[in-house]
């Protein structure tokens, strides 16, 4: 890598702009304008500045739509519009996919949109802190805003979770380096522990690496509980943690002032998924008996959680959300977008702000060839590949103002900073202008 | 006696709904109803007659006469016997997700496997399973503390993860074997399982029974054995064999009880 | 649009109207006197008309609700209804969905609901689902009691600051007024602990609950808001509880409420019911309510709001977060928290209140004794503490209920409750009952005093046109009749009309028309120089301690479309 | 605007050490997930380029399982699961030793080898996945190509999708 000079040729700074990349919602960023173009960014790591700082090469400007080749053409927005509104419109079984990457604003439309065509409405929590939220409906949820992490914690547990990769800022910004009201030393105030099978980027600064094995998570917090509940172990190793580290590791987690436990999808991609989170619940609902102790999912996109927040106060639901027979049905398993497109069942998928070709499993997108597919994305990604409708969005947080809920729920209204391309439009209004003429389709047909 | 034959002749790859084709509501409909009703299929409803040839034989007075026989490959048929109360309902084929679901009377047979959630949250009734179920089977709803309260679920070949989350009640016999975390969270009841199991049966369980007849991979450290005993009497049940006996989960203070066969378990002596 | 409702038996106890048959009129979405004759005419004759209710204390908006239905899928499924032409879908039962909040508490006849916590970091959150809740106005009312800001200034005896402070944060949280729940209570729970008393100090900051409670009340007088210091005292839910609360409502006796208010109160005592225990444990437990009431019969600066268990299960949400966890030990049910930084904390657990139990039956006879022990009907309205005592649904189950002694002592007699309602506490001596005049005080008329709100919970010219009718007629029916109770219930969970600022919203029992609801904020003016020192000097600990910028914390306007603006001059 | 070529991999693997027993072929457990490089070039929207396939077209593995393959870095290897197989790039993991492990980002490449099965949990197994790797002679495709090849959407009738001209490192549409 070369050095590159500081930018020092801009006309002017836009202060505490949100980033739109993971969910640490850093929102102290510094965009450098000019010329409409954000040049350079403060502040954000690597991977909010990469995404700030997009790749104009590969940005969708005009709508497309597929011709009989198969070759994508640009279109006008009348056209492409209408077309995916007829496929709505006249799908049995739609599935409308992704919103983790837009605002709250434009959920509000696309919910209008689901609840009147009878579709399904999911997010990317399907595929990744979904075992989380059916966890946290099994056994509980003892959460705090992570000022209170900054402000007291003594001990930080990451498992699952390799934040220096995917939340790069979190630990300098919320958790473990910033000095707190009652840690004034920062970091040397805490211990940082890492449970994870890998020799992570995170474990290797951490004070403690706990590398249970693969798919150990359940049996390793079983353990704990168990040495909680002053059991003697039975056996000399569990889950490739010796004994004596286990009743160790427990005793100074009892011996904390407050401790804090963030775990990843390591947690929920494992072996028992949900069951893994469920019992290290549990686990920190033990602790308080002894002290505080509070956890919280590392969510990966920067409104992830916002969707799981506006559906529940929408809908009552997170996530995979039915709405076939007229009211919202939430069954894990059967209404989750995975398990449709493994069943072959959605006639029409609609994807906004999301890309499953780069993220679902090739069995479950095996089905996205077989049918109609209506992107709505700002970047040409994987997903354009199987596309045969593009509806080009806006970036929020950059372009188009919006809110957005970082992982610990907090609410933040993300400023713009320069304006769209002239041929884009903003995700809400592509959503509200498909819900209106899919209605118009359907009340002719009436 | 009435008897309502549906045989499959147009599978459909968009799940049918079939909630409201039990013996309940259903009892005192002639061939010409079954004709003229509407099922629900994604967000529409179709003709019924698309999809099955319809036969209708006989009388009933209640639910209790009625004999469902749906023939051919229910695979993306959900929800059958849903809420049943009473009567009788056999797939010749595979049924899909839901099946028996929220149960609560009468007995429903699947002549080959069953999908996921078979018999949630049931409350009473019968479930026979001839092939395999997958996961969940009489589980309770995501969320749900109480899970299944009564009646009886006995599948034939396996079971998949998480058999029986939350149960509260009723039994459950598996003759083949049986993958992760069967009985989680359990309260009450009992599960038998004929076969071998991978891992963890029995985690964060806080009461009840579970009977392990084949080999066990993975035992958690919630359990402390308490234990062996020969031909043992369990819930009523009459064992034959050694067993050993744990109580468990002591994670969360559990008192439930795990039987493994001794023999098939002779490491855990 | 214009309406006369034609011939009803109205009750107005704000202008003294006791079951008169009168018409009520309507235009430009207020009372008027005099309508033309382009009026539509809605005939009413011999139904209950009264003023659409306003509610003083429930949960119905932001994160903690959210939070709620986010992990009790079990609630939400328990109250699905299918969309309509008109409504949306609805879930939920104790922690319905926004619009199902809004559909339901608009079928009752209700026009305004307080909420009652909101953490200013998340008012956001809190603003945009009333943006999705129809129907209903709603006044949310902020937590300060154990913001460190607030505790600093107690600390430092800055009232000045504090009132600049308590300004600055209603307009930035958008907040009608200011609550306070467990004070310093909820700070010890950031470290697992709890205050009891209200002489017990925070870790750390050795401040008292009773401080701030008193500083926080003189500081609501010294900015005149119009609702008073909304206090929920420390000790929630502990037996032996009633002397704290007693001492809580004492501690502000002595500061004299501001000239210029609507209200007679100083100090409102939320969820009487969860603070008025006797005896040392749940092994001897027994009912506070009589000390409780009578010191609010003799100190008119107290008025209070019941809490009333309605025998169901709901979710219990409190930012006392240390009794959510005292709960969730003795339970076992799924327990959730959430902690805001330097704000308060929360925390949630179902619960469910069964009749076969001795607690809940305790409870159960707590709340009605209260109801019936203070004499005044204007200091005491009529709240479920929703969800936590029961959903707000049962509001009308609660009425049945009042106006019974009949059905009270059935209930007892035919052993429908457990025997601790008759061993534990006075309720089978008190054959009291409300008549319709004393229900429309204590679910309208006393609540939109207390907040302190003039053109709410009355019929008098100029006020809101919020009505509601039932289908009912006074006249020609005893609700004291215990037969009667279910008759009671079934005709007040769906109004015959409900008219919201002049549109018709509901028409026998079914929604007809969606409005948005309108968020009410209090906004100080004339002390814009304190608020700026205040601002200034607190910016460098908000920077360091805040994990949000200043710029990103607050409430924007587009948040609250459309607002009702309580402009207040603190300088008078 | 790009900023990496490719991944700094460190390269230490030791291919004449002698206690390294040469083999064609080896069963390793597969893991996906995050890491820093695949997130930013995804998320700039650089997936069409070179770049792309050189983050998420990869399969971090430990040293002595390079060694034992006779494969370097940034050398193709085959890595075959029950659900399919795909050419990836080897290189030295960071997080190593971890014998018998192989890393493959999230992307496309990885999701031809993970499993869909959810077990009714919504979320596929990204982890943990029983797979087998070898030495490769062809090369990493690039992410059109990749998904042109597996999904066959629009080439449904091609006989030799693989031996089409490329779809290239930038968008393919007709302007109007």
């Amino acid at each position: 890598m070369v050095y590159e000079e500081p930018v020092t040729d801009y006309d002017h700074i836009v202060e505490n702009c949100t980033c739109a990349f993971c969910g640490s919602n850093c929102d102290d960023l510094d965009y450098l304008v000019k010329g409409n173009h954000v040049v350079a960014v403060r502040h954000a790591c690597r991977l909010g500045a990469s995404k700030i700082m997009e790749d104009e090469d590969q940005r969708l400007k005009v709508p497309m739509m597929r011709d009989e080749n198969g070759e994508l053409q640009e279109v006008d927005w009348d056209t492409a519009l209408d077309a995916a509104a007829e496929l709505i419109a006249n799908a049995v079984r739609p599935l409308f996919y992704g919103w983790s990457e837009t605002s709250i604003e434009c959920m509000k439309k696309g919910l209008e949109l689901t609840e009147y065509v009878g579709a399904v409405i999911d997010n990317q929590a399907t595929i990744c802190h979904g075992p989380t939220v059916q966890a946290v409906q099994n056994v509980g949820y003892p959460l705090m805003s992570l000022g209170e992490v900054k402000n007291r914690a003594d001990m930080v547990v990451y498992t699952g979770s390799n934040p220096m990769n995917a939340h790069p800022r979190h630990l300098a910004r919320y958790s473990v380096f910033p000095r707190g009201w009652f840690r004034q030393r920062g970091r040397f105030d805490r211990t940082l522990v890492t449970w994870d099978p890998k020799f992570s980027d995170t474990a290797k600064m951490s004070d403690i690496w706990v590398p249970f094995e693969e798919n150990g998570d359940y049996a390793f917090c079983n353990a704990i509980r168990a040495v909680l509940k002053g059991k003697e172990l039975k056996e000399d190793v569990i889950s490739g943690i010796p004994k004596q580290d286990i009743i160790d590791l427990t005793e100074a987690m009892k011996n904390v002032e407050f401790g804090a436990l963030f775990f990843g999808l390591g947690l929920t991609h494992t072996l028992s998924k949900q069951r893994n989170i469920d019992i290290a619940i549990g686990l920190v609902q033990d602790l308080n008996a002894y002290t505080k102790w509070v956890l919280l999912p590392m969510r990966g996109h920067f409104n992830v959680n916002g969707f799981n927040i506006f559906m529940a106060y929408q809908m009552g639901f997170p996530y995979g959300v039915d709405f076939c027979r007229g009211y919202p049905r939430y069954m894990i398993g059967e209404t989750t977008t995975v398990d449709l497109l493994n069943r072959e069942e959605p006639d029409v998928f609609m994807v906004i702000a999301a890309d499953p070709g780069a993220h679902f499993p090739g069995g479950a997108n095996m089905h996205l060839a077989n049918i109609p597919v209506i992107q709505i994305d700002i970047h040409w990604g994987p997903s354009t590949e199987l596309a045969d409708i593009v509806l080009p969005g806006t970036f929020i947080g950059v372009e188009t103002a919006g809110t957005s809920y970082r992982m610990d729920s907090v609410p933040i209204h993300m400023k713009s900073a320069i304006n769209p391309p002239e041929t884009c439009r903003e995700d809400e209004w592509i959503v509200n202008e498909l819900y209106e003429r899919v209605k118009k389709i359907k009340e002719e047909a009436k | 006696m009435k008897t309502i034959t549906l045989t499959l002749k147009k599978f459909s790859s968009i799940a049918l709904e079939f909630e409201e084709l039990i013996p309940d509501t259903v009892y005192n409909w002639n061939k010409e109803d079954f004709e003229n009703y509407q099922v629900p299929v994604g967000n529409s409803r179709f003709p019924l007659t698309n999809y099955f040839d319809i036969e209708v034989e006989g009388d009933a007075e209640g639910p209790e006469d009625v004999k469902m026989i749906l023939e051919g490959d229910m695979g993306r048929v959900k929800y059958i016997g849903y809420r049943m109360t009473d009567g009788e309902i056999i797939v010749n084929g595979d049924a899909d997700l839901q099946a028996g679901a929220e149960m609560i009377g009468g007995s429903l047979k699947i002549n080959g496997n069953a999908e996921s959630y078979v018999g949630r949250e049931m409350r009473g009734g019968n479930i026979e399973v001839m092939g395999n179920v997958k996961e969940y089977c009489g589980t309770s709803y995501i969320g749900e503390w109480r899970g299944m309260s009564g009646g009886v679920i006995k599948v034939h070949g396996n079971a998949g993860k998480q058999l029986a989350d939350c149960m509260s009640g009723g039994e459950i016999y598996i003759g083949g074997n049986c993958d992760i975390l069967a009985g989680i969270h359990m309260t009450k009841g009992y599960i038998e399982i004929g076969g071998d199991v991978t891992r963890w049966p029995g985690g964060q369980m806080k009461n009840g029974t579970i009977v392990i007849k084949g080999k066990l991979s993975y035992l958690l450290e919630g359990f402390d054995p308490e234990g062996v005993f020969v031909d043992p009497e369990v819930d009523g049940k009459q064992l034959a064999g050694k067993y050993i006996k744990y109580k468990g989960d002591v994670g969360v203070n559990g008192k439930g009880s795990l039987w493994l066969d001794a023999e098939k378990n002779r490491n855990l002596l | 649009m214009e309406y006369i409702l034609k011939n009803g038996i109205v009750y107005d106890p704000t202008n003294n109207v006791n079951g008169d048959k009168k018409d009520v009129m309507i235009k430009d979405g207020k009372i008027v006197d005099n309508v033309s004759s382009d009026a539509k005419v809605l005939d009413v004759t011999d139904k209950l008309v009264m003023a659409a209710g306003v509610d003083v204390h429930s949960h119905i908006a932001g994160p903690k609700l959210c939070l709620g239905r986010l992990y009790r899928p079990e609630d939400s499924r328990a109250g699905v209804v299918a969309k309509t032409d008109i409504t949306r879908a609805e879930t939920g039962f104790s922690i319905p969905s926004c619009s199902a909040t809004g559909y339901r508490y608009s079928r009752m006849g209700y026009g305004t609901v307080t909420e009652a916590a909101v953490p200013p970091l998340e008012a956001k959150h809190t603003h945009e689902e009333i943006m999705a809740i129809p129907n209903i106005d709603v006044s949310p009312l902020a937590l300060f009691g154990n913001n460190w800001f607030v505790l600093q200034f107690v600390k430092e005896n800055d009232l000045e600051g504090l009132a600049a402070f308590v300004s600055s944060w209603l307009k930035i949280s958008r907040c009608y007024g200011m609550k306070v729940v467990n004070p310093c209570g909820s700070e010890a729970w950031g470290w697992g602990q709890n205050v009891h008393g209200i002489d017990d100090p925070a870790p750390y900051w050795g401040v008292t609950g009773g401080e701030v409670v008193r500083a926080l009340t003189k500081v609501n007088e010294m900015l005149g808001l119009p609702h008073s210091m909304h206090v929920h005292p420390n000790d929630l839910g502990h037996p032996g509880n009633y002397p704290t609360t007693i001492a809580t409502l004492d501690v502000v006796k002595d500061i004299e409420k501001n000239p210029n208010v609507l209200r007679d109160q100083t100090i409102h005592c939320t969820h009487l019911q969860f603070h008025s225990y006797g005896g040392t444990s749940w092994r001897d437990a027994k009912s506070g309510a009589e000390p409780v009431a009578d010191y609010i019969n003799k100190n008119k600066h107290v008025t209070c709001d019941v809490g009333q268990v309605t025998f169901d299960e709901t979710t219990t949400m409190t930012a006392d977060a240390p009794m959510e966890y005292d709960l969730y030990k003795l339970t076992g049910l799924k327990w959730a928290n959430k902690d805001i930084e330097l704000e308060t904390a929360s925390g949630l657990i179902p619960v469910i209140y069964s009749p076969k139990s001795p607690v809940s039956t305790l409870q159960w006879a707590i709340g009605l004794e209260l109801f019936l022990l203070i004499k005044d009907p204007w200091q005491v309205v009529l709240t479920t503490d929703s969800p936590n005592a029961g959903p707000f649904i049962r509001y009308p189950r609660i009425i049945s209920w009042l106006m019974s002694s009949d059905r009270r002592t059935e209930m007892i007699e035919n052993k429908e409750v457990h025997n601790w309602a008759s061993k534990r506490t006075s309720l089978p001596t008190l054959d009291r009952v409300y008549d319709w005049n004393d229900i429309a005080i204590t679910t309208r008329s006393a609540p939109a005093k207390i907040l302190g709100l003039e053109k709410r919970g009355h019929l008098g010219i100029g006020a809101n046109a919020d009505v509601a009718v039932y289908d009912i007629e006074p006249e020609n029916f005893d609700a004291t009749k215990a037969s009667n109770a279910a008759v009671v219930e079934d005709v007040l969970t769906r109004a015959a009309y409900t008219i919201k600022d002049g549109e018709v919203v509901v028409k026998d029992g079914k929604i007809v028309k969606i409005v948005p609801s309108r968020h009410m904020w209090t906004n100080v003016t004339g002390f814009e120089q304190q608020e700026k020192k205040v601002l200034e000097d607190i910016m460098p600990m908000f920077n360091r301690y805040y994990t949000v910028k200043f710029e990103n914390y607050k409430v924007f306007d587009h948040y609250i479309d459309p607002a009702i603006e309580f402009t207040i001059d603190a300088s008078k | 605007m790009t900023y990496v070529d490719k991944p700094t991999v460190s390269n230490v693997v030791k291919f004449d050490d002698p206690k390294v027993k040469k083999v064609k072929k080896i069963t390793v457990m597969l893991n996906t997930g995050t890491d820093i490089y695949q997130g930013a070039c995804k998320k700039r929207g650089s997936t069409l380029k070179d770049e792309y396939r050189k983050v998420a077209g990869v399969a971090y593995m430990d040293p002595k399982d390079m060694a034992r393959l006779a494969v370097g870095n940034w050398e193709s290897v085959k890595v075959k699961s029950d659900w399919g197989e795909v050419i990836c790039y080897a290189a030295h993991s960071r997080d190593a030793p971890h014998e018998g492990m192989i890393f493959i980002p999230k992307g496309p490449w990885a999701n031809v080898v993970v499993s869909p099965e959810t077990y009714c949990c919504n979320d596929p197994t990204y982890k943990g996945i029983e797979a087998t790797v070898e030495k490769s002679d062809k090369e990493v495709l690039l992410m059109a190509d990749l998904m042109r090849s597996v999904y066959r959407k629009y080439t449904k009738n091609e006989k030799n999708v693989d031996e089409l001209p490329s779809l290239g490192e930038m968008p393919v549409f007709t302007k109007k």
